[in-house]
């Protein structure tokens, strides 16, 4: 079944890198916001002691709502371009939604490869402890990228535009959203991993819960 | 008019009488609130619990219809959400009144308050998918998917989010509600006031689906 | 005290929203069971 | 592969009602009708992608009875509502599917299949969105037999498809006719006269 998995990331990873939709759709949605964002606030204007918090909150927003709108094209592209249908006939269920769901992480990944760098930069936002956000980023990702494929399933197959997919995913997703920003803020106030810990393990049994879930739901809204 | 099924709403309509009239009589005034604001827990808390109630049931209709793919399991799910977001929208409602008294804002971002926000966006979200997709038998089984994934994500929205406290201004405000003691005569009304809430809710809910069944009757009788 | 008078006030408001919401829902159950009976 | 009483439903409107059949290898079996008759829709739920409102579509396979999601790999299926990747060439498609299925992609084998259809060889390479309507035409035909399906269902194989392209479709349904169950749904006069047995669906 991997096989067949990393089939189909490998067509979405061929795919995309040739049309490059996705990725442009991502990344200039970050970086307007992300540059707006340090223009209109700037570092200086944030009283010392909110910094770690609201720099965090604004930097999750930022990749969050970039996120939102890049993340449904894995499956809206199938059914616009009615490539849906062969697939369904030619593939698993199970590896369908593992190769989207990895793509769509790798999508995640590169934004914030991207965009948090640059982030830092321009707030000027010291982060104390570097390998806790890295570990917060990287769950947060898996778990992100989990919600964000299965409801891409799900709305690929009603006939809402993409502005569905945003209205169905920011709920779902706001208490993962809350969760990152406190692992973020924690993982800037203080260098040692262990402050981000409680963090972590909301966000590996959100991302588990909605994994079990998917897995479960998937073949339901991909098969009729 | 002997019908055991009329007496029973009879009874259930006496009941909350009873207990209306309980709420602001029998039950003494709580100690260390202002004034009589401590009666809404009587209609604030049912409200909430009935909300929780009616989603659980719209999972268990929802799992039902993915196995059975039966309309009427649909309407069911259909029915125990829209009940769910109303007394989900009267519990936010009464529980910032209540706000509005204690603490002087009608929201102050109370992590009780976030948690009932956002269940109000994950159900509103959940009509919004109903109303994109035109087909019915495709719009049960997204609807229903869709509840599974908002029921899975609920306990992190009433357990992890309060816990991990989040707040703009960072003293965190004493929360009232959840230390009151309650004397015996508060717990007889708020239990009477639970059933009869409940009892009102599956009156609503038999309602409406009744209502759906006739529905779906008179559609499939059309075509024969 | 005139405190405690206002709370009759608030008291029968809520008795009348409540007792509009039964007859309400009773005269919906009478018109489901027309239907229901008609079909 | 049988069907009894095969009925679907969309909302109030109703495409198909009490339709019955089989599909043996041997047998190419032409299901017609005018536009709207629900001949689409009657090869969709044979391929196991609709679930019928009523009635039952049963696979036996050497009398065992597969599942609808069972039988899924055993089809070959052409439609209109059907497209290849366009960002990916004729060959990189074969090779997307044929992985999918779980068997080793060959290249040569692949580039025999593409030719065989009529596509030639120096368009393997190029993205299928350069193709015209014709050549995409072939390369889906080409997917629909990759895996020597035990069925085949073609939904008006032959549209965008000149003389020549027609002929290709002949000698695929000759081909398979023996070894595969072969429905075709079409109105084409060419195309009718394959069947050997026909369902006439009326509006």
């Amino acid at each position: 079944m991997l096989s067949e998995a990393m089939a189909v990331l490998g067509k979405e990873l061929t795919g995309e890198l040739r049309s490059r939709v996705a990725l442009n759709a991502i990344g200039l949605f970050a970086l307007t916001t992300l540059t707006a964002v340090a223009y209109q606030i700037g570092p200086y204007r944030i009283a010392a002691e909110d910094r770690p918090h609201l720099l965090a909150a604004l930097l999750w927003i930022i990749l969050f709502f970039a996120a939102t709108s890049g993340l449904a094209r894995v499956f809206v592209k199938e059914e616009d371009a009615h490539t849906a249908k062969t697939l369904r006939l030619a593939a698993r269920p199970e590896a369908v939604l593992l190769g989207k769901l990895l793509f769509n992480l790798l999508l995640l990944v590169a934004l914030e490869v991207f965009i948090v760098p640059l982030y830092c930069v321009l707030m000027a936002y010291e982060v104390k402890g570097v390998a806790g956000l890295v570990l917060v980023l990287a769950l947060g990702s898996l778990a992100l990228a989990a919600v964000a494929t299965i409801v891409a399933a799900i709305i690929s197959r009603a006939s809402g535009s993409g502005t569905l997919f945003a209205v169905l995913t920011v709920p779902l997703a706001l208490p993962l959203l809350v969760i990152l920003i406190q692992g973020t803020r924690a993982a800037a106030e203080s260098p040692d991993v262990a402050a981000v810990w409680p963090a972590l393990r909301a966000i590996v049994s959100l991302a588990g819960v909605t994994l079990i879930a998917s897995a479960y739901l998937f073949p339901v809204v991909w098969h009729d | 008019m002997t019908d055991k099924r009329w007496l029973l709403k009879w009874l259930l309509g006496v009941w909350l009488a009873v207990v209306v009239l309980g709420a602001f009589f029998y039950a003494p005034t709580a100690r260390g609130f202002k004034g009589e604001s401590a009666r809404i827990v009587f209609f604030h808390v049912p409200q909430a619990w009935v909300a929780v109630l009616a989603f659980c049931v719209n999972l268990i209709a929802s799992l039902r219809f993915l196995r059975t793919r039966d309309p009427i399991d649909d309407a069911r799910a259909a029915s125990a959400a829209g009940l769910g977001l109303l007394f989900s929208v009267l519990a936010t409602v009464t529980g910032s009144l209540f706000a509005k008294v204690m603490w002087g804002s009608f929201w102050n971002w109370d992590p009780r308050e976030v948690s009932i926000a956002i269940l109000l966006l994950i159900y509103a979200a959940y009509f919004a998918l109903r109303q994109a997709v035109p087909d019915e038998e495709r719009r049960g089984s997204l609807s229903a998917a869709y509840a599974v994934l908002a029921f899975v994500t609920m306990p992190f929205l009433v357990f992890v989010v309060p816990r991990i406290y989040w707040s703009l201004h960072p003293d965190t405000l004493l929360n009232a509600r959840g230390s009151i003691d309650m004397e015996s005569r508060m717990v007889q009304v708020l239990v009477a006031s639970l059933v009869g809430f409940t009892g009102l809710f599956s009156w609503l809910y038999t309602l409406s689906v009744r209502l759906a069944r006739i529905r779906l009757r008179r559609q499939q009788g059309v075509e024969g | 005290m005139p405190q405690a008078d206002s709370i009759f006030w608030v008291a029968a408001v809520a008795v009348v929203i409540w007792a509009g919401v039964f007859f309400y829902c009773l005269h919906l159950d009478r018109k489901v069971r027309e239907l229901e009976e008609h079909e | 592969m049988s069907f009894e009483g095969v009925g679907k439903r969309f909302g109030a409107r109703t495409v198909l009602t009490g339709v019955n059949g089989v599909l043996r290898p041997g047998r190419v079996v032409v299901v017609t009708g005018p536009n709207g008759s629900g001949k689409s829709t009657l090869l969709n739920i044979l391929s196991g992608l609709i679930r019928p409102s009523r009635g039952s579509v049963r696979y036996l396979q050497d009398e065992v009875e597969l599942s609808r999601r069972g039988w899924l790999s055993k089809l070959g299926v052409v439609a209109p509502d059907m497209a290849v990747y366009e960002e990916l060439s004729a060959l990189e498609n074969l090779r997307f599917f044929t992985r999918l299925r779980g068997s080793k992609a060959d290249d040569v084998v692949l580039e025999g299949l593409l030719e065989s259809v009529g596509l030639a060889r120096r368009e393997h390479r190029r993205p299928v969105g350069a193709y015209s309507s014709g050549m995409k035409q072939r390369v889906k035909l080409a997917q629909a037999v990759l895996h020597e399906p035990a069925v085949l269902l073609l939904d008006e194989p032959s549209s965008n498809l000149d003389e020549a392209g027609h002929t290709v479709v002949g000698a695929l349904v000759a081909q398979f006719r023996e070894r595969a169950a072969v429905a075709v749904a079409t109105n084409d006069p060419r195309e009718t006269a394959w069947g050997d047995e026909e369902i006439r669906l009326a509006v």
